[in-house]
């Protein structure tokens, strides 16, 4: 079987002003169907740009992305995408939040699997607030479940759990590990966290500077539930850290 | 805490205004001009149009009533050609391109100039709401645009990558992030269509209307009664941009007031 | 016999101007219950200005009018320019004169005029043209100043200009009001003139002949009532401009309410409508042809 | 590429406006009203009244001249008077509670009815300034209020955090982020503005401007002329909007546009 | 000398709806003047409330929080402030964001210095970008461009460097601490990142849920710099993550 995304020869480019920036260069990349990816790199060296292009929202300048065969279209694939920035409409409490991602996919009994989510990430309590009232990592965690919610068949996430503090964080790594592993999910995971990639991933993506293509793809080939002081782990983590600090010293 | 503001700022309401009164009838009594009426004056004419009548008959209510339904339905079709055509403007650059050459061109055509053609090309009523709605219109379509143009690109990204098409993308995330401008453009076409009610009741016919009760007594040079004219109005659309203002009020309370 | 009544009564659109006291014999004979009598129900339309009740008129809103003899000529000539079944037809005349030149006090005198601003209700009006002749005839150099007829009195008590020409009841109410004259009556500048007239459009006299002759007919009667019954037609008219007494019968002094057409006046004032460019689809020769079809007193 | 696709909506734009007036031009013949003119004849008009000039012997460009810098002077006045006021009505609910009373009935009252009072309050061209006015400010005002209430309460946070006093924060943080719909107001305002002219013209006096010309020749019934006017009016807004936008472009070029 | 910012008997709540919802109770905090000092807790405890009330921004609803001995306002002290959300002008480019701090606090030199701090944060090259056009990361190194520039007497940040990778991280970490220690800046710093408190900081205060107060402050006797490998800096860290351990399972 061939994998489920594959990229080849990608490049994109932004016109900021008069000159090109040019943010990912002659990429190649390919997932398997069902696998749990890992992607870190240097900031701003094009991660998000590259997640973009994975569900559709940017067309690459050169070179292609396919999904099954195919450009990306959210029409035909199941997306659930946690972006990096605040994507809650502040118009709408967090329940309506949470129903929204169903509703846009047709999905029925939306309020009852809306609940269920919501209580999944620790909010029970908080459907009726408004984004304004609630904080930062509450925020990104309502997003989450509205990406989960809808069951999405690829899932991609641009730091996720960037704004958790280090108990829930690692609780949600949990809850993701056993949705993935239960429901065979595929699942691009962008983070900064190279210990949080080594902990969930099966295959970490190290990405160089901008303009951006893959230096290395490390297998992490020890099973779930890993332990972070174990010294595979240890070596693991240590060896992307020292690819990435090459990226970084020659930035 | 929010009962007890919402109590004060009428209370400042109602002050501002009564000075307002004040000092129109201090400066109307100084100036003292056949033509200048006094607040005093301009009462004695409502006591008078609200029971008597004007030289025709009609009383005050009838006038407010017509008026009212004119405006009330160009209003009605102001809002359900500007919003949709709007909305489809600003996310459509090829509508705009159409459009926007005969907006742009027929938005600063005043209402009085459309009195003939209106004459010739409708109605009835058809002719009232046609002028009212050559007001109303545009500022609700200009006022939409603005509003879809601060749409955020991340909400419409994030609905696209649910797989929502066009429309649900403009009827979930566009149409209500625009909603705070779009009811402002409502506000301002409400003002703009009750503006332009004495040049839509100058094309005459029906003798009732408060432009029409303006225009006669202006032409009687009666300033009294237009002046009368002239509050009611005033007061007519305080209270339709109150019932605009409540809705927005149980619309908006998702937002942050910002306060300097 | 009121159900039968009301069910062969014939419905007519009849136009007239807000107020106007020039029209006076419109309003005696809703007063009087004339149209009633005579089996006829109107439908009272009124407009603020001659020029926009012809617009509807052309447009086909009406039957009758009583309106100012330049609109209706404005009207006529527009109508005949296209493809029109409400072409205005002159039945009768409604008044001669009414109009009045009023100057603030200083200015006694012809000569006065010299150098002065002097209001108009706009270029085209009777008003307009009886100034021009007037100002032509008597070499004065005099400045026009077109406004809207309600600000007339205001721009004069203001002291912005120096006087103005007005149908009645405006100059009176500036008189009355405010420290004004009257200098000159429209009988001084050119008596006997024809002012408003009633018309009938093509329509109604090629369908309902009769109720033409019934509509002149009360007309007629209408303004007998009038000259015969002056201060029963002053409680009229008081009751419908909102004018008080004085200036009723200051008004009343210079109007001539009389059904008999000046036709002299109307021709002079077409050809001068022509001269000033206000009417452009006829030349000066077409001007007999152009009237004998305009006036039709045959009815009533 | 983006010079390309402005190149290619203005040929749209244009494509657009002679379809109007092809369609215009059918639909005119065919009707053959003597008050419904073709663009022929409405170009006929334009040739003498530019030529020979009108019935008081003032040539087309005197009219757009005349009326141009009354609605200049009138728009000026209104933006200094608008955009504070609103800034400061949306910012400070206290000043709110006492103007929007006064505002609010105001907005509402027909410019035609006003003539009259102008006409005592005002002298020279201080009328037609204030007769404009009263259509141009109310459009700024609100919109400048709907402005100031999208401003984030982040922003304003992080200013006040770096000490910036009231002032500070509504020249660096709320201005210009109710810029865009300032400007939207002013585009709005620009267009009532223009719809005023008509009835600001008609206070009289002065033979010259748009207005009276549209005025003169409607009470001549003289419709091709009018349609001129109206043409002229549709087009010298045109421009002006032109004006705006291209300021609006330099403007808001960080603005990230939407499309759906 | 009495510490320079003292909360006693600190409470918070907000009217959401119709219910109150208390965030901070009765909490009570010292920071000595000079001090680097970390804030942990929980997700949605209260941390950034309690940020806003350390510098003016919001009003106790009782108690009191009092710097040199007075409440805390931003006119009379000088703040550097760093918000958890995005707080860039979207209207101005780099460049003139930062700079727009330095006026705000009337500092001349605004561009010189601006373009030192712009290149601290490694973003030079970008100074006329728009926000729009950079990445989550690079967006934030903007704002604690701003809040440095100013040469602040107190630094407050919410979580600056959570978007940030690994490598960008720790350079910014050792860019504070030399800021700190050669400038003698009193500086609360939150953060989710327990390893990242425990490298920084001196004094670590771990709060407890929601309504929270400080559940204990640890101080950290290692100087630096510190090794992340120590078996000092691991049984800190260790004791800390046990303490929110305790706070998120009982949530
Ligand atoms: N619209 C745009 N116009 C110009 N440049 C852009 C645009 N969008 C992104 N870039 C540039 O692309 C580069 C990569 O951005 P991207 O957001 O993909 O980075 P990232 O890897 O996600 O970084 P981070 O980890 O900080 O989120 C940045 O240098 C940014 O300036
Ligand atoms: N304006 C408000 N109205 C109602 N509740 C609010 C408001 N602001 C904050 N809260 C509540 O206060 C609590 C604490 O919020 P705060 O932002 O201080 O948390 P935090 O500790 O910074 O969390 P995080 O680590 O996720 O950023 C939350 O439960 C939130 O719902
Ligand atoms: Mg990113
Ligand atoms: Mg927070």
């Amino acid at each position: 079987m061939p994998p489920l995304i594959i990229a080849k020869g990608l490049s994109k480019s932004f016109f900021a002003g008069k000159e090109t920036i040019s943010v990912i260069d002659n990429l190649d990349l390919s997932i398997d169907e069902g696998r749990f990816a890992c992607i870190v790199g240097p900031s701003g060296c094009g991660k998000t740009t590259l997640l973009k292009i994975l569900c559709g929202l940017e067309k690459p300048t050169a070179g292609s992305m396919l999904i099954h065969g195919q450009p990306p279209d959210p029409k035909k694939q199941r997306f659930g995408v946690i972006f990096q920035e605040d994507s809650l409409l502040p118009w709408l409490n967090l329940l309506n939040n949470v129903k929204l991602g169903l509703e846009l996919c047709h999905i029925d009994n939306a309020e009852e699997i809306a609940i269920k989510y919501i209580d999944l990430v620790g909010l029970e309590g908080f459907e009726k607030y408004f984004p304004h009232q609630i904080s930062g990592g509450m925020k990104k965690r309502v997003a989450i479940a509205r990406a989960l919610a809808v069951d999405p068949e690829i899932i991609l996430m641009d730091e996720p759990f960037a704004d958790l503090d280090a108990q829930t964080r690692s609780m949600m790594q949990k809850e993701l590990l056993s949705i993935w592993s239960k429901l065979n999910k595929t699942i691009a995971f962008i983070t900064h966290n190279v210990d949080e990639a080594v902990f969930i991933g099966q295959s970490v993506y190290v990405l160089t500077k901008r303009p951006t293509k893959v230096k290395a793809t490390v297998s992490i080939d020890i099973d779930h539930p890993r332990s972070r002081l174990s010294p595979p782990f240890i070596s693991y983590r240590e060896k992307i850290l020292g690819m990435l600090q090459e990226e970084i010293t020659s930035l | 805490m929010p009962k007890l503001d919402r109590f004060r700022s009428t209370l400042i309401g109602v002050a501002s205004l009564a000075t307002f009164v004040i000092i129109w009838q201090v400066v109307t009594m100084v100036a003292n001009s056949p033509f200048l009426p006094t607040p005093v004056q301009v009462f004695e004419a409502f006591i008078k149009i609200s029971t008597i009548g004007d030289i025709d008959g009609y009383t005050l209510w009838w006038h407010i009533g017509f008026s009212l339904y004119r405006v009330l339905l160009g209003f009605a079709v102001a809002i359900v050609t500007a919003v949709p055509l709007g909305i489809l403007m600003g996310v459509k650059p090829v509508v705009k391109s159409v459009a926007s050459p005969v907006t742009e061109i027929v938005r600063f055509i005043p209402p009085i100039a459309w009195i003939p053609l209106s004459i010739i090309l409708f109605s009835g009523i058809n002719r009232y709401i046609f002028l009212l709605w050559i007001g109303i219109f545009f500022p609700i379509l200009l006022d939409t645009i603005a509003g879809v143009k601060r749409t955020s690109e991340t909400q419409v990204n994030m609905a696209k990558t649910f797989g929502a098409d066009n429309k649900a993308i403009i009827k979930k995330i566009i149409f209500p992030s625009a909603l705070p401008e779009i009811m402002n453009g409502l506000r301002v076409g409400l003002g703009v269509g009750w503006m332009c009610i004495v040049a839509a009741e100058m094309m005459g016919g029906e003798p009732v209307g408060l432009g029409r009760l303006i225009l006669k007594y202006a032409n009687l040079l009666q300033i009294d009664v237009v002046v009368l004219g002239m509050v009611v109005i005033g007061l007519v659309g305080l209270a339709m941009n109150y019932l605009i203002l409540s809705v927005e009020r149980r619309l908006f309370k998702w937002r942050v007031e910002i306060k300097a | 016999s009121g159900f039968f009544n009301k069910s062969s009564a014939i419905e007519i659109r009849m136009g007239c101007l807000d107020n106007d006291l020039h029209q006076l014999a419109l309003h005696v004979a809703i007063a009087n219950d004339y149209f009633e009598q005579n089996g006829i129900n109107i439908k009272l339309l009124s407009y603020d200005s001659g020029p926009r009740l012809m617009q509807s008129f052309v447009a086909g809103d009406l039957d009758f009018a009583y309106v100012g003899a330049p609109p209706a000529i404005n009207g006529r000539a527009a109508a005949l320019s296209g493809t029109n079944s409400n072409v205005p037809v002159i039945v009768a005349s409604v008044n001669l004169e009414g109009s009045s030149l009023v100057t603030r006090s200083g200015i006694s005198s012809i000569s006065d005029l010299n150098n002065t601003i002097i209001g108009t209700p706009g270029t085209g009006t009777i008003q307009d043209i009886l100034l021009s002749n007037f100002i032509r005839n008597n070499s004065l150099t005099v400045t026009k100043s077109p406004a809207s007829i309600s600000t007339l009195p205001i721009l004069l008590s203001n002291g912005e200009i120096d006087g103005f020409i007005a149908w009645e009841p405006v100059p009176s109410v500036a008189v009355n009001r405010s420290a004004a004259q009257v200098l000159l009556t429209s009988h001084d500048l050119m008596p006997n003139h024809q002012c408003c007239v009633l018309v009938a459009s093509s329509k109604i006299i090629a369908a309902d002949p009769d109720t033409v002759t019934k509509i002149v007919q009360i007309h007629k009667n209408a303004t007998d009532y009038i000259n015969s019954n002056a201060a029963s037609a002053k409680v009229i008219a008081a009751d419908y401009t909102a004018l008080s007494q004085p200036v009723i019968d200051i008004a009343f002094s210079h109007v001539e309410y009389n059904y008999t057409l000046n036709v002299d006046s109307i021709k002079t004032f077409l050809l001068q409508m022509i001269q000033l460019g206000t009417v452009t689809s006829i030349n000066a020769s077409q001007v007999d042809s152009f009237i004998d079809a305009f006036i039709d007193t045959s009815y009533g």
